[in-house]
């Protein structure tokens, strides 16, 4: 037995949530659809999944640090207060979920809790929903992702087609679920079977493999394409990468941190000129090397969800299933 | 640059990219003559109206200014020979590249003012003025801060 | 176009067996159908992964700047765009002539990939917007030309006949300054500043962009509305005069923001201003913006 | 108190406190000594030899240093003017006030360096964090045991810590000293040549040895120490990165899956060995 709700009856669900919550719900605009606050006129998308990806909730492209006045050989430093507001996430899918797990990796583990993270993590829920079927990049399968179920939500919902069916994970996910549970009906249902996946990639052993690749010949093959711009990085639901830099106005300033990218080549430049990644194979062996071997070297996961994003918006199509494939078959 | 402003005592803010050898040299006049004019003007000194790049343009929009002249010697006369030829090309193209991005076509200008032309300085940069207040402050193109 | 793809295949052998060029630079296809993203050969006997297809939009010529120091030669496909493109980066000195093989492919136009994939492989595809007004669809400069060059002719001189497409920018200019504004805000609010549109640009040449010279303080990492647009509008007027139209920035772009509405904007007034002109079209040191005339339009009295 | 490693994990490591540099001692023509206080006159953090810290002019850039020494109530941090905050920071006077924050890094094993014989090797600049390790040596000189620094410098006035070198050094107890100039020069009877070469010259007894220079300095050095026999595990080094967080996050220090912000920068040539050669 699951509580359902007709899918055109969506928005009162989210209606009735947008009492307690800022409720972030994925949205199309212009061609770009992403995670945006819930209003009556929002129209939801949920075809397929959002492209942009939900990191910037917790951790955003620009984010105020803290302040300060510098005047003469005086300083001071202001932090800044911290938003209070509950927000729940409608419709996070699974290979975000698990880009969650990565990020909760980087900022609260090793010693070090990054507070503007955590604060934001602590203070949202997630609804996830279901995939009904594959879209054509998609390769989360290969990745150790359930697409129907996705691992750290505090509700798991279920596109049912022309249902929507409400499972509670977690105590804050029964929490929830209850205040919702008037609009909900209890029925008994079957979830729809997956399609198969049109994009696949074997990675097993993959990490192992790179540890002896550093010096392969592929990589300066691979590189030849890349434009080393930013676009894989920034829609990437793992890439974490960020640079902090202040914006001064007089003797007032702010420190900000943004999303950086390893593609660019002033990321690793260093003050007196040396560059330890100066060309773009440096740069492109370090992503793929990350993702698939230091990553899952430091913390034990990849750094890859199969989420696919950055197949379809690398305007090269420097395809990391295809890459993956390459180190498989390298001699 | 901050600039703070309240609706009631709101003063615009007018940066004139002035020539080394000409417009900088009129203002001087007017200044010398005692032609008044509105002090809301910040003189920028350049050595050619040809070093003025479309960016110098934009940063001051962002910073809070409300209105842009760009100005130096006729054509024919510049100190450089040439570059006031260049700033001519650059600018009537910016000008309507402003104006297709939103920015009210009044607000961005360029004019001609000799070393001489120490009324037309004062005459421009009054004119300038005036429409400017009549328009209101600049919220385009503005950063937050 | 099949024709074509062995003609490619058969050259690029042939000049990798003789060793007259290092690489060959191609298409081939990518991980979807609609994809021919850029191939590198450097084997004879990898010649056969080139094709020729429909969806050959990237622009090759800005890669040659990668081989601008390496030894030997290198020999690249050109189709009309991509020709302008090197007469572009000729003209800003960026590439010695002599070290490239030219090989100029008569272009039909390519489909748009977006529309591709919302169609189906079965679908019927329209030509991408920039393909549909393109003007030059034969290579402009080559060292071979494959295909046939005389119907080729013919049908790039009905294409160059036509009359500039400028509805789009037409449609903007009418609009109130509001309106206008509220447009490009919208548009640039979610740029992320991934600058592949730099990136994909032949004439985005410049030994170090002002946007990664963080310390001269140009432009803020913040993202935000106005600096967004900051980069855009500089950047479209650093290329004015210089954008050959290829279209490859808005389509690298993630964000789908309209950056040749931009450009065209640019190319309008241009024309209008300064007279009939397309960029990379003549190599003769003439760029609009590097040059002036004394009778150019005299706004500034 | 001074701030512990432990209470600095519990505030957001990301925002420094308020400092103020109390004094500045100009090293070389392009090396300047800062001596650093919190507010209130205490240590702003009590590193490890070969830690690092985080200082900053907020409006111009924040960067990552070594911690050269440490006093009861100060730390010093040697810089030397390359880039736009180092400059910065050269023109700045004493009680200037600055954000700090830190410390980073692992530091050096002490306790693998107790009771044995020591050669610090060192190359301009690159005596700063090696400096921080001689000062523990020397303020707790009877765990360990010979001390050996070979340090060189372009010329006489490029070199870093004149006082230590010439003054307060050579009374310490069971320490040898050899300093070397790049090319002769006048006033200099000292040694003249470069670090390799003078090591070599040197003919040291395989022992363990802490090195930090110029990378060009490293590349010759490293086989003459291999050659004379010394361990990789006992061939100690401090590596520099571009750094913005200090605390294993933003990515860019990383060389393969170590992050010199965190997992350094002090490594052994062993573990060296086990890394991407991309620094």
């Amino acid at each position: 037995m699951m509580k359902i709700i007709a899918k055109e009856r969506l928005p009162e669900v989210l209606q009735l949530l947008a009492k307690d919550y800022n409720v972030l719900v994925p949205a199309k605009f212009e061609g770009v659809s992403r995670f945006t606050p819930y209003s009556a006129d929002v129209e939801l998308a949920l075809e397929e999944n959002v492209l942009m990806p939900p990191k910037d909730i917790f951790f955003p492209q620009t984010e105020k640090m803290y302040k300060f006045k510098a005047k003469d050989k005086s300083l001071e430093i202001e932090e800044l207060p911290v938003e209070k507001e509950e927000q729940l996430i409608f419709g996070i899918r699974s290979c975000d979920l698990k880009s969650l797990e990565c990020l909760d990796q980087v900022f609260l583990t090793k010693g070090y809790v990054d507070h503007f993270y955590k604060d934001k993590r602590d203070r949202t829920a997630l609804i996830a929903l279901s995939c009904l079927q594959p879209q054509e990049a998609c390769f989360c399968g290969s990745m150790g992702v359930d697409p129907q179920n996705g691992v750290g939500a505090d509700i798991q919902a279920y596109d049912l087609k022309d249902k929507i069916g409400f499972k509670a994970i977690s105590a804050k996910g029964q929490e929830i679920l209850e205040k919702i549970s008037g609009l909900l009906a209890e029925e008994e249902v079957t979830i729809p079977t997956f399609g198969e996946f049109n994009l696949k990639a074997d990675i097993e052993g993959v990490p192992e493999k790179l540890q002896g690749m550093f010096d392969h010949p592929l990589w300066a093959d691979i590189c030849r394409k890349c434009l080393n711009c930013g676009a894989c990085t920034y829609v990437c639901p793992t890439c974490h990468c960020f640079d902090i830099d202040s914006e001064v106005r007089g003797e007032d300033g702010v420190k900000i941190r943004c999303w950086d990218t390893c593609m660019f080549g002033e990321y690793t430049q260093m003050a007196g000129g040396h560059n330890p990644r100066p060309t773009k194979k440096e740069r492109v062996r370090n992503r793929f090397m990350h993702k698939l071997r230091y990553f899952p070297e430091r913390y034990k996961m990849l750094l890859c969800t199969g989420c696919g994003r950055c197949v379809v918006k690398c305007p090269v199509n420097l395809d990391i299933t295809a890459i993956i494939k390459k180190i498989k078959e390298a001699e | 640059m901050s600039v703070k402003e309240t609706s009631s005592n709101w003063e615009p803010k007018i940066l004139v990219f002035a020539c080394n050898w000409c417009t900088y040299a009129g203002a001087d006049l007017a200044g010398l003559s005692r032609l008044q004019y509105p002090p809301n003007i910040r003189i920028l000194r350049v050595p050619c109206s040809g070093r003025v790049n479309p960016q110098f343009v934009l940063r001051a929009f962002q910073r809070g200014v409300d209105g842009v002249l760009v100005a130096g010697c006729h054509p024919g006369d510049c100190h450089y020979v040439t570059g006031n030829y260049f700033t001519r090309r650059r600018f009537l193209l910016m000008q309507r590249l402003l104006e297709y991005v939103g920015l009210d076509p009044e607000r961005f200008q360029a004019r001609w003012i000799s070393g001489s032309e120490g009324p037309k300085f004062q005459e421009v940069v009054t004119k300038l003025t005036e429409d400017i207040k009549a328009l209101g402050p600049n919220r385009k193109l503005r950063d937050a801060q | 176009m099949k024709e074509i793809t062995l003609q490619m295949q058969e050259l690029a052998r042939e000049l990798l067996q003789k060793g007259e060029v290092n690489v060959v630079l191609g298409w081939e296809k990518g991980t979807f159908w609609y994809l021919s993203p850029p191939a590198f050969v450097d084997k004879p006997e990898d010649v056969e992964r080139l094709v020729y297809d429909d969806y050959c939009h990237h622009n090759l010529s800005k890669y040659l700047m990668d081989y601008r120091y390496q030894e030997g030669k290198v020999a690249v496909f050109l189709k009309g765009c991509d020709s302008r493109a090197f007469n572009i980066l000729l003209e800003d000195n960026q590439l010695e002539r002599e070290k490239y093989v030219l090989i100029g492919i008569p272009c039909p136009g390519m489909k748009d990939q977006e529309k591709a994939k919302e169609f189906g492989v079965n679908g019927d595809i329209p030509l991408a917007k920039k393909c549909q007004e393109c003007k030059y669809p034969n290579p402009l400069v080559y060292d071979y030309f494959l295909g046939d060059k005389k119907a080729a002719d013919e049908a790039a001189a009905t294409k160059e006949a036509k009359a500039k497409e400028y509805s789009d920018v037409e449609q903007m200019e009418k609009m109130t300054s509001d309106e206008k504004y509220d447009f490009w805000s919208s548009q640039y609010e979610r740029c992320i500043r991934c600058y592949a549109c730099r990136n994909v640009c032949p004439a985005c040449n410049c030994r170090e962009c002002i946007f990664d010279q963080s310390r001269t303080g140009w432009i803020g990492k913040a993202n935000n509305a106005s600096e967004n647009q900051f980069f855009a509008l500089t950047r479209a007027m650093h290329v004015a005069g210089r954008c050959i139209e290829c279209g490859e920035c808005e389509r690298a772009c993630p964000m789908h923001i309209p950056i040749m509405l931009l450009n065209k904007k640019l190319i309008k007034d241009i024309n209008e201003l300064f007279g009939e002109y397309d960029a990379g079209v003549k190599v003769d040191g003439v760029l609009p913006l590097g040059h002036f005339d004394k009778n150019d339009p005299e706004e500034f009295m | 108190m001074a701030v512990t490693v432990e209470q600095v994990k519990e505030i957001n490591p990301l925002v420094p406190i308020k400092a103020k540099v109390i004094k500045i001692v100009q090293e070389t023509p392009d090396v300047k000594t800062f001596h650093i206080t919190t507010i209130d006159d205490k240590k702003p953090f009590d590193p490890l030899p070969g830690q690092l810290g985080m200082l900053s002019l907020p409006a111009i850039g924040e960067a990552m240093f070594s911690v050269t020494n440490k006093g009861e109530n100060h730390i010093e941090m040697a810089i030397k003017s390359v880039g736009q905050l180092t400059e910065a920071l050269h023109e700045i006077e004493e009680g200037q006030e600055v954000g700090i924050r830190g410390p980073y890094g692992n530091g050096f094993p002490l306790d693998y360096f107790k009771g044995k014989d020591i050669l610090f090797i060192g190359g301009g600049i690159g005596l700063a964090p090696v400096r921080s390790l001689i000062m523990e040596c020397v303020r707790n000189r009877e765990n360990y045991g010979k001390l050996s620094v070979v340090y060189g410098a372009r010329s006489k006035a490029d070199l870093c810590f004149k006082e230590d070198l010439f003054e307060n050094w050579p009374k310490v107890p069971n320490m040898d000293l050899y300093v070397t100039i790049d090319r002769e020069e006048e006033g200099w009877d000292g040694h003249v040549g470069f670090v390799p070469a003078y090591v070599e010259e040197l003919a040291f007894q395989p022992q363990v040895t802490v090195l930090c220079g110029p990378p060009v300095m490293i590349k010759f050095t490293l086989p003459a120490l291999q050659k004379m026999g010394f361990a990789d595990q006992d061939i100690i080094t401090t590596l520099e990165m571009r750094m913005k967080c200090g605390i294993g996050k933003c990515g860019r220090c990383n060389i393969g899956s170590c992050y010199v912000c965190l997992d350094g920068p002090v490594f052994t040539m062993e573990q060296l060995k086990e890394l991407p050669p991309e620094y």
